[in-house]
């Protein structure tokens, strides 16, 4: 562990930190242009191609933005509370492991010699990767309730104390349909969760391996009952349509940031469509094989890159590339989705919600590791 | 004493852990209201837990965890029911203070 | 990273019981538990660290900062008047700091020998005191206490339930 | 060791960052004198208030059972990881009774919740 290796490790941490806040403006962009289409009109497009540069003039306009804090506010608070809003986001995504790890061949520098380092395509490696997301993505709470309490105003405090119930009531929704993936892999460590989906479709029964040739070895063929509800907390976790009940404009003018203008409003806008991107990230990751292709492993995809000619110093790092690749291909099409959905349900009115959460979801997921429990003690 | 200081032991983690109990305890004594009655409660389990903690890291022994996944569990639960009554007082006498908690009678 | 996280957590603590602020104090008390979170990963703790961010600071703290949230617009509710310290409970205190620091120092100059007695049967079942070896001891030794827990736990629903379930509001 | 540096760093470099972000508007952004009614609450025109004073109990009621049920699951989290090996081991039948019981009484107060209306919104 020298001094090198240090520094390219923190590169890489700001990397894939800054990676997450760069795919924000994309995923507006997107959203802005899906809803367009959807909805049979133009969206952006005045600025630059496809009005792709449009963020970047929002962007500045929110930097020119007067800075405005009302009266009553508790003004350290209402500063933090957008910073807080993005930890526990980029906390999370920085234990999602986005691609397989690669070797930096040798290289010199100011004439030293540097050895090939061993770099991991996520921030940190944990052993518990799965709770600690969990615990971090608990955080999130704190930045809405410090919001809705700082502004002063009662719209936001109301918008707050619902945005908290749901995410909450919905958390415990999330824990319970992750616990059938706990059962299937038997380990906390998403790495170890991605390795075990590799090949086709496979299972023990009595001792025996039955396999099924024409399916991935994804955990949704495992899971299919966790998988819809563990999406379907995603939703609610994240705020977003059906569910986006905070920002009910009807009756609460906008949610926990009615008060919060410029930048500062644009940063809870980050933390959201943070937040869908881990939680899409996760669906990949326990339900959709994470960065592997189905049916190919690691093995065969550096060796076609090899027979295509990359050379061998670099060869790792093409193929991690290449399946990081694939691993956002699978993560924005689950953006896609809740774009999609934005447009096709009506939303939820507050009782349902509740309702639906507690006594719906929460059953339900018990149910699903009480019948995953006992079939793999069936088939041991 | 510079040996002290680097070699990072059990005995650091009981000094901090009791050092942390004695504030809790002195919140504990000073405070009037009910909500920061509690608070400096959970900052005396939690200063217990870190010591049981620290045994169970360095006695190679993991009782101690179990120990404290239990108390925590019982320290979470004693908090809902302690703030489910602070709020049925306050509804009762608008007030958090605890030397109301004398007045009332059955 | 041990000096750093313990002057982090003492400094939080004495905030927390320092403050005249309620949300202060709380937001003070969820710095010392996310810091204690991390002092547990340190410890090799590593499921009970993320188990005390997930129940302390994404469940218990919440309760707190909401109780506080609901109730903090009348102004009068947190200024409870503090009846003058009495002279006895001041210099019980001073005395008891200063028996802790002079302890500390006796500490620093010859070490506690502490003899730790090793559970043998179970430290040989873990490693590394990972999750596995604490799910091994918690269903062995401790199923009894476990299955009680889920006992408490329901009397905790039903008792929780009874108390607060009202119609109307927090005020009246 | 180096994950606790590495989730140390990305929480300072993610505070400087935000720090930074709302430093570049401050400094940016145009500044004019407040007035009163800018900077009043926003309340779509009437006179507002900001005294909440009657919030419906049920928030708090969610927060405190949430709390409990997050036990609850934290506590299967353990079984569902060590599940597996129990099996190998020769286990299964204890360690699925043993859980059995506790989703029992999981399950039960779950079903108490929901009977008592505790989470009933009007």
């Amino acid at each position: 562990m020298d001094l090198m290796n240090i520094i390219i490790n923190g590169i890489k941490i700001i990397f894939i930190f800054l990676l997450m806040v760069q795919i924000v403006p994309l995923l507006v962009w997107i959203e802005r242009r899906a809803s367009a289409f959807i909805q049979n009109r133009f969206g952006p497009n005045r600025v630059g191609p496809l009005g792709l540069t449009q963020l970047l003039a929002d962007l500045i306009k929110f930097l020119f933005k007067e800075e405005f804090i009302p009266k009553n506010a508790k003004k350290s608070l209402f500063y933090l509370a957008p910073i807080l809003a993005l930890i526990p986001g980029a906390l999370a995504f920085g234990a999602i492991p986005l691609s397989v790890p690669f070797t930096i061949p040798i290289f010199s520098f100011f004439s030293k010699e540097f050895g090939p380092y061993l770099i991991e395509f996520q921030s940190y490696n944990l052993h518990f990767s799965l709770v600690f997301i969990l615990g971090v993505s608990a955080l999130g709470v704190y930045s809405i309730l410090l919001a809705g309490w700082a502004s002063a105003n009662k719209y936001s405090l109301f918008g707050a104390l619902r945005a908290a119930a749901q995410v909450i009531s919905y958390e415990l929704a999330l824990g319970v349909s992750l616990v059938g993936v706990l059962l299937i892999y038997s380990t906390f460590n998403l790495q170890t969760i991605i390795n075990a989906q590799q090949g086709a479709f496979a299972f023990y029964s009595s001792g025996l391996l039955y396999t099924v040739s024409f399916l991935p070895n994804w955990g949704i063929f495992f899971q299919p009952l966790g998988f819809v509800l563990f999406f379907i907390a995603i939703f609610a976790e994240t705020n977003r349509h059906p569910f986006d009940l905070p920002e009910a404009e009807a009756e609460l003018v906008a949610g926990y940031h009615t008060e919060y203008g410029g930048l500062k409003m644009n940063m809870f806008y980050i933390a959201e469509y943070g937040h869908m991107l881990v939680g899409s990230a996760l669906m990949t990751v326990l339900f959709f094989g994470g960065y592997q292709i189905p049916f190919v492993s690691t093995a065969e995809i550096s060796q076609f890159l090899s027979s295509a000619g990359v050379s061998l110093g670099w060869l790792s790092f093409i193929t991690s590339m290449t399946l990081f690749s694939v691993f956002m291909i699978k993560v924005f099409i689950f953006l896609w989705i809740f774009i999609w959905v934005r447009w096709t349900l009506p939303r939820f009115k507050y009782d349902q919600l509740m309702k639906l959460g507690w006594t719906k979801l929460l059953p339900l997921g018990v149910l699903n590791t009480v019948i995953t429990a006992i079939i793999l003690f069936i088939l041991k | 004493m510079s040996n002290f200081l680097i070699a990072v032991g059990l005995e650091h983690y009981l000094i901090l852990s009791i050092l942390l109990f004695s504030i809790g305890m002195l919140g504990f004594f000073f405070h009037k209201s009910i909500i920061m009655l509690l608070v400096c409660l959970e900052l005396m389990l939690n200063a217990v837990n870190l010591s049981f903690v620290a045994f169970s890291h360095f006695a190679n022994n993991i009782s101690g965890q179990v120990m404290v996944f239990f108390a925590m569990s019982i320290a979470a639960a004693e908090v809902g029911v302690g703030l489910a009554i602070a709020v049925l007082f306050f509804k009762k006498k608008k007030s958090f203070d605890i030397s109301e908690v004398e007045k009332i009678k059955g | 990273m041990f000096y750093f996280f313990a002057i982090l957590l003492l400094f939080s603590a004495i905030i927390v019981v320092s403050t005249k602020n309620s949300m202060t104090a709380i937001l003070a008390l969820t710095g010392t538990m996310i810091v204690q979170a991390f002092l547990f990963f340190l410890l090799k703790a590593y499921f009970l660290g993320a188990v005390q961010l997930i129940v302390y600071t994404g469940a218990v703290m919440v309760l707190f900062v909401m109780v506080i949230m609901i109730f903090n617009n009348d102004k009068e509710v947190f200024k409870i008047p503090e009846p003058p310290m009495s002279v006895w409970l001041k210099i019980s205190a001073v005395a008891w700091f200063s028996g802790l620091v002079s302890g500390i120092f006796l500490i620093s100059k010859n070490s506690l020998h502490l003899t730790l007695v090793t559970d043998s049967n179970f430290s040989n079942l873990l490693k590394d005191m990972s999750i596995n070896g604490l799910s091994q001891v918690l269903f062995t030794k401790y199923l009894l206490a476990f299955e009680v827990m889920g006992v408490f736990l329901l009397a905790i629903t039903v008792g929780v339930i009874s108390i607060a379930k009202s119609r109307g509001g927090t005020h009246e | 060791m180096t994950a606790l540096f590495a989730i140390l760093f990305l929480i300072f470099f993610v505070l400087c960052f935000g720090a930074l972000l709302l430093g570049l508007a401050y400094i940016l952004g145009p500044k004019k004198s407040p007035n009163a009614i800018k900077s009043s609450s926003y309340e779509c025109g009437l006179p507002s208030s900001e005294q909440v004073n009657n919030v419906p109990v049920k928030y708090y009621l969610t927060a405190i059972l949430f709390i409990i049920f997050d036990i609850e699951v934290i506590f299967i989290y353990p079984w569902a990881v060590a599940y597996k090996d129990f099996l190998t081991a020769g286990w299964g039948l204890y360690i699925l009774v043993a859980m059995l019981i506790f989703i029992a009484l999981f399950l039960y107060g779950l079903i108490w919740e929901i009977r008592s209306k505790a989470l009933d919104w009007h």
